[in-house]
């Protein structure tokens, strides 16, 4: 039964604990089952990426009504591998939270945080299996409402405007989707990603299916934060709580740019996106914008958690610009990078809750003297944060490294210059802050704090020894994130060669009816 | 058959004046209560006829039912609606035209 | 005839959104919100989508507005003008709108028999689900059968917009007698509200075991009976209202409907088949999705009554609070 | 005439989405900004629905003599919106009472000087 | 008869078009709202015909939908003017 059904419990799971802890209702009883369900729900991802790596992708009928009737699941080598940084990551957040919110929010909304993070975990976890487009609609407002909640649950009263902000931004985004999805289904009549890539190109370039894709990606990059369309994330971000904060950076984007890969490559064809619509000039312009716009705003907070926002967006541009690169090479260095940045984020945000959690406040002058005081939580800082800057032993190197041979493998010297002066800007930004932790001194009348319990440091310790590890044995993410590259790229191109076919046989039957 | 068809045309049509004439009392009554009246009499009134009207048109089966419901309903909800809300105005402070005419000419002198 | 009514009510819909553009009184806003709502689950009658006109008419134009209008009582009745009113959003929406008439160009005409929606995929919900899931309302079939997973999906939504209102809002009771609650002074609403409030709970449970046959559903049937409720706590004041149903009890019963409707799905796992497999719940096919059906609506029914209910409690109890403070 | 004729639906449907579009772009009332969101949803779905009409369909509710029906599967897809919207006006609505209540002002240009704005 | 349905429909889209104008632009909150109620009531009418013109009346349950929505709105409305001055 368990195994019949696999790829249907990612979703499950979660989706089930959510109301079983309202109906527990007692906060520590909640911490411990909801930590308990996002372990398994990482186990069976693991299970999952595991067997699509053997036997290729999965496909689940849910309801035993078959495609495009009923609604599929599709697992392959791209989604599991995402889903696997999704599940971890969340298992981990929830594990530090125990103590993180214990500060930061209102002990009777706890059970409620538990809640909100599993349907958020469910949510995210449906938009990347869901091999249907409207389904993917209903996850991605699932996950969406959650985040909101989420947001809004800090005791500063910032982050209620920067929830509104991201809600109203957010809602524009998913009734984007809305819109281009109704487009597509209106001109092929089907809602099955797999049956939409094999009828959206009977016509030739229909102005409704490219007003479609061009709605879709508008959506879809609201819900990504890429430039112009970034403004929600910095205050959402830095105004959530701590543990949120790292669980939103490091998986919901992601999650969104999964999104716009699968679209641009399994369903429209990257020839068409790249090509015919010239998508991909201006993604990268906006990517190459993003990064320095990025960058430069995080070199220039004093709140740290601003910073890491900040550099977030910076962030998603690398992994856009890879996608851009219309090559296998450039679209594996991107999934490389949503897992890396995962990593590399998720340890920031933890190491800067754990910093709030004993003194209180996150602003740059709190962490000055901090290196003595907190030894371990500022190591952790120290390393993702070189992580960041791409020092090589990161994985943050690793994904430059394949960024840049990308840009390089398709001549794209200036790219490649931009790249790393982006890394420049990301030295300044950390820079900054390691500088106050370890060489001013606390300032008169700052109080003296001890490091924070291992609760909070063993989830945070993970990420970091898993920067290092994948900085230098680079075979599980690259080996991955190549077949599934190579599988997008695949699917892409069988797009294309049925377009051709079509578009082919449409010109025969043209010059046989002629003479 | 033809007889039930013209009562319940003129029932419909019967209904239909009675709504339209509401409507145009809205408008061109003096004062907020007196279009209260002239909305809410009418508005009884035209549901009664039309929904009558409908009745003769239906087999004696659910639908029956369900019209027999909406006409009693509307014919306790809209009156105590239109009740409420001229009340909740006069609490408010509004004034009927003679009162208001009188207020003035207070204020005049 | 059909089209005639339909641009009429398009026209309507179209001067109520300009108008509501530029209102300042955002009560009049709200008001006009409503009517927008009725006029446009009139234009889904007229387009034959009876069951989505049923839910607009009482989502939309039913909780929405009361909604707003709880939180109109507590941020007040006007817009202020807005000074920096710039050229950037008339832009921005020119842009977005011009896009999509432009994608309208090659849409397939409006209402022809042999669009690719109507020869791909639907005609088997249309031939074969009178067979295969055995019910009359298609819409039933396709959304509690063949799209379940969506249903679901729904449900979960429903449940997440609760769980973020009670933590941002929370449902506040208040200790001392209120000086006030409820529309004490209107002795005939209280008379007339006790003599319908029954008769919208028949019509709720009808709604609910009907919608295999005709228009509606669990969800609207959870609406319905909620706004029972709601009407009720308008009437006579939430103190009242509590005294019936406990809004912690609310928070279970919702969760209850999600697990209700999961625990369908797992039994099916159980045994054999797929999640949501109805198929496997009985051994008549027919029958089986029968059974799966009227259960999962009957979550989902659950849970919808139970959010919208407690959702409407958190707001009336912070409009309650205001009005003591 | 015809190609009017076989467009006039979507177009005003366009016309109602970018009012409500405008609205919540343009608005500077966090309440009107909700509404606005709430039209252009709304309108959202009536594009749905026109592509699911048939001329000289019915509702998809099986009856006796019927045999044109309109497309269910459009109906279901914008139950499943309905809900949807709904759930985000109330998350929407309760973020501003919340807001009301920290900030003491629901409009956008009066948090320009005392916190950062919507 | 169906003449005579049609003829109906029109005038109570009238009636409709008139209480939705007085909506729209009303001297006083209250007549916003009487009108508001009106267009409540005929739309229940108006679904009600529509249902026998388009020759599937079963669908009569919309029209009760509309009426029960109809009167929790204007109680809502009242007990929104408890809390808040109605006069502008």
């Amino acid at each position: 039964m368990l195994e019949q059904n696999l790829a249907a419990l990612p979703i499950i799971l979660p989706l089930i604990a959510a109301p079983i802890i309202i109906i527990l209702g007692r906060s520590s009883l909640a911490w411990a089952f909801a930590t308990f369900v996002s372990g398994l729900a990482c186990l069976v991802a693991w299970e999952l990426l595991a067997s699509v790596l053997s036997n290729g992708v999965l496909s689940y009928a849910v309801g035993g009504w078959s495609a495009p009737w009923g609604i599929e699941l599709r697992i392959d080598a791209a989604n599991a591998f995402v889903l696997l940084v999704v599940a971890s990551v969340s298992t981990l957040v929830l594990i530090y939270s125990k103590q993180s919110i214990e500060k930061e929010i209102d002990p009777s909304r706890h059970t409620l945080f538990y809640t909100a993070h599993l349907l958020c975990l469910a949510g995210l976890s449906g938009i990347l299996i869901t091999g249907d487009a409207f389904n993917l609609f209903v996850f991605l407002e699932i996950s969406s409402l959650a985040t909101y909640t989420l947001v809004s649950l800090a005791s500063d009263r910032r982050c209620l405007t920067a929830a509104f902000r991201y809600l109203v931004m957010g809602t524009i985004g998913a009734t984007f989707i809305l819109i281009g999805v109704g487009m597509l289904y209106m001109k092929t009549g089907t809602l099955n990603m797999l049956d939409l890539a094999q009828r959206i190109h009977l016509y030739d370039s229909s102005r409704t299916i490219n007003t479609g894709l061009a709605f879709i990606m508008v959506g879809v990059s609201i819900k990504l934060a890429l430039f112009p369309l970034h403004m929600w994330l910095p205050p959402a971000y830095t105004h959530a709580p701590s543990a949120v904060s790292a669980f939103l950076a490091s998986t919901a984007t992601k999650v969104a740019v999964y999104v716009m890969i699968r679209f641009i490559f399994t369903i429209f064809g990257a020839d068409h996106v790249f090509n015919e619509m010239s998508m991909g000039a201006i993604l990268m312009v906006l990517a190459v914008v993003a990064v320095f716009k990025g960058s430069y705003m995080a070199a220039v907070q004093s709140n740290v958690k601003s910073v890491l926002a900040h550099s977030s967006v910076a962030q998603i541009g690398y992994m856009i610009l890879g996608v851009s690169l219309f090559s296998a090479a450039g679209l594996m260095a991107g999934l490389i990078h949503i897992f890396n940045h995962a990593l590399m984020k998720g340890a920031l945000f933890m190491a800067v809750g754990a910093v709030f959690y004993r003194m209180g406040s996150v602003d740059i002058k709190a962490f000055r003297g901090l290196g003595k005081q907190m030894p371990f939580t500022m190591a952790a800082f120290t390393i993702a944060g070189l992580s960041i800057i791409g020092v090589p032993l990161t994985v943050g190197f690793v994904s430059k490294w394949y960024l840049v041979v990308a840009a390089l493998e398709q001549n794209h010297w200036i790219i490649a210059a931009l790249v790393l002066a982006g890394s420049l800007l990301a030295v300044v930004y950390i820079g900054r802050i390691l500088e106050a932790a370890y060489f001013n001194e606390p300032e008169e009348g700052q109080k003296t704090v001890k490091e924070v319990s291992w609760l909070m440091l063993a989830p945070m310790w993970i990420l970091v020894l898993a920067n290092i590890y994948f900085g230098v044995d680079t075979s599980l993410t690259t080996d991955a994130a190549q077949r599934a590259s190579e599988m997008l790229f695949q699917n892409s191109q069988e797009i294309n060669a049925l377009m051709e076919s079509l578009h082919g046989t449409e010109v025969s039957v043209a010059q046989e009816v002629s003479p | 058959m033809i007889v039930i068809d013209i009562i319940s045309g003129i029932l419909l049509i019967a209904g239909v004046f009675f709504g339209l004439s509401g409507a145009i009392g809205l408008f061109r009554f003096p004062d907020f209560f007196t279009r209260v009246h002239a909305a809410s009499v009418t508005d009884s009134i035209s549901a009664i006829l039309i929904i009558s009207g409908l009745l003769l048109q239906t087999s004696f089966d659910l639908n029956t039912g369900k019209l027999l419901f909406i006409m009693v309903f509307l014919l306790i909800t809209s009156p105590t609606a239109s009740h409420a809300l001229a009340k909740s105005a006069r609490h408010g402070g509004l004034l009927t035209m003679p009162e208001a005419s009188q207020k003035s000419q207070e204020q005049k002198q | 005839m059909a089209e005639f009514i339909d641009l009429v009510l398009l026209a309507m819909l179209a001067i109520t959104a300009l108008r509501v553009i530029f209102l300042k009184d955002l009560f009049a806003v709200v008001m006009l919100f409503g009517i927008y709502s009725f006029l446009s689950a009139l234009i889904f009658v007229s387009l034959d989508a009876v069951d989505v006109a049923f839910t607009e008419a009482s989502v939309g134009a039913g909780i929405s507005t009361v909604l707003m209008l709880g939180t109109l009582a507590l941020t007040g009745r006007k817009e202020k003008k807005n000074e920096n009113a710039s050229i950037l959003p008339l832009l921005v929406v020119g842009v977005t709108g011009a896009a999509l008439i432009y994608g309208t160009l090659d849409m397939p005409p409006f209402g022809h028999p042999d669009n690719p929606i109507h020869e791909h995929v639907a005609p088997r919900y249309i031939e074969e689900s009178p067979k295969e899931v055995g019910l009359p309302n298609m819409v039933t079939s396709v959304l509690a059968s063949y799209r379940g997973f969506d249903t679901l999906g729904e449900t979960v939504v429903v449940f997440s917009a609760m769980i973020g209102v009670l933590a941002l809002l929370g449902v506040v009771r208040r200790e001392e007698s209120a000086p006030e609650s409820g529309l004490q002074s209107h002795r005939v609403l209280h008379v007339v509200a006790k003599l319908i409030i029954p008769l919208i709970i028949l019509f709720a449970l009808y709604v609910q075991f009907h919608g295999d046959f005709g228009p509606g559903g669990g969800f609207q049937a959870g609406v319905i009976a909620a706004a029972a409720f709601i009407l009720y706590a308008l009437v006579f004041g939430l103190p009242m209202a509590f005294a019936v149903v406990e809004p912690k009890f609310l928070e279970k019963m919702a969760a209850f409907g999600v697990l209700l409707y999961a625990s369908v799905g797992v039994y099916s796992m159980l045994k054999g088949g797929h999640f949501l497999d109805y198929n496997q719940l009985a051994a008549d096919p027919v029958a089986g999705q029968h059974y799966g059906i009227i259960i999962i609506e009957l979550g989902v029914g659950i849970t919808v009554f139970a959010v919208m209910l407690s959702i409407f409690y958190a707001f009336g109890s912070q409009a309650e609070r205001s009005n003591v403070q | 005439m015809n190609f009017i004729f076989d467009y006039y639906n979507y177009w005003i449907v366009v016309f109602l989405m970018m009012a409500g579009f405008y609205i919540v772009i343009s608005a500077g009332n966090l309440v009107k900004k909700v509404v606005g969101l709430s039209i252009f949803q709304t309108s959202v779905f009536m594009l749905y629905i026109s592509m699911g009409k048939v001329s000289g369909g019915t509702a998809p509710i099986v009856a006796e003599g019927v045999t044109q029906y309109s497309n269910p599967l459009p109906h279901v897809l914008i139950l499943t919106a309905i809900v949807v919207g709904v759930a985000t006006t109330a998350v929407g609505l309760s973020l501003i009472v919340r807001i009301k209540r920290a900030y003491g002002t629901v409009e956008e240009n009066e948090f320009e000087d005392k916190d950062d704005a919507i | 008869m169906t003449g005579i349905l049609a003829a109906v429909c029109v005038a109570i889209l009238v009636v409709m078009a008139l209480a939705l104008s007085r909506a729209l632009n009303a001297p006083t909150v209250y007549d916003r709202i009487l009108g508001v109620n009106m267009f409540g009531t005929k739309t229940v009418l108006f679904i009600a015909v529509v249902g026998f013109f388009m020759g599937r009346p079963d669908f009569l349950d919309i029209a009760i939908v509309y009426a029960l929505i109809n009167f929790i709105g204007m109680v809502a409305v009242l007990r929104f003017f408890e809390y808040t001055a109605p006069i502008e």
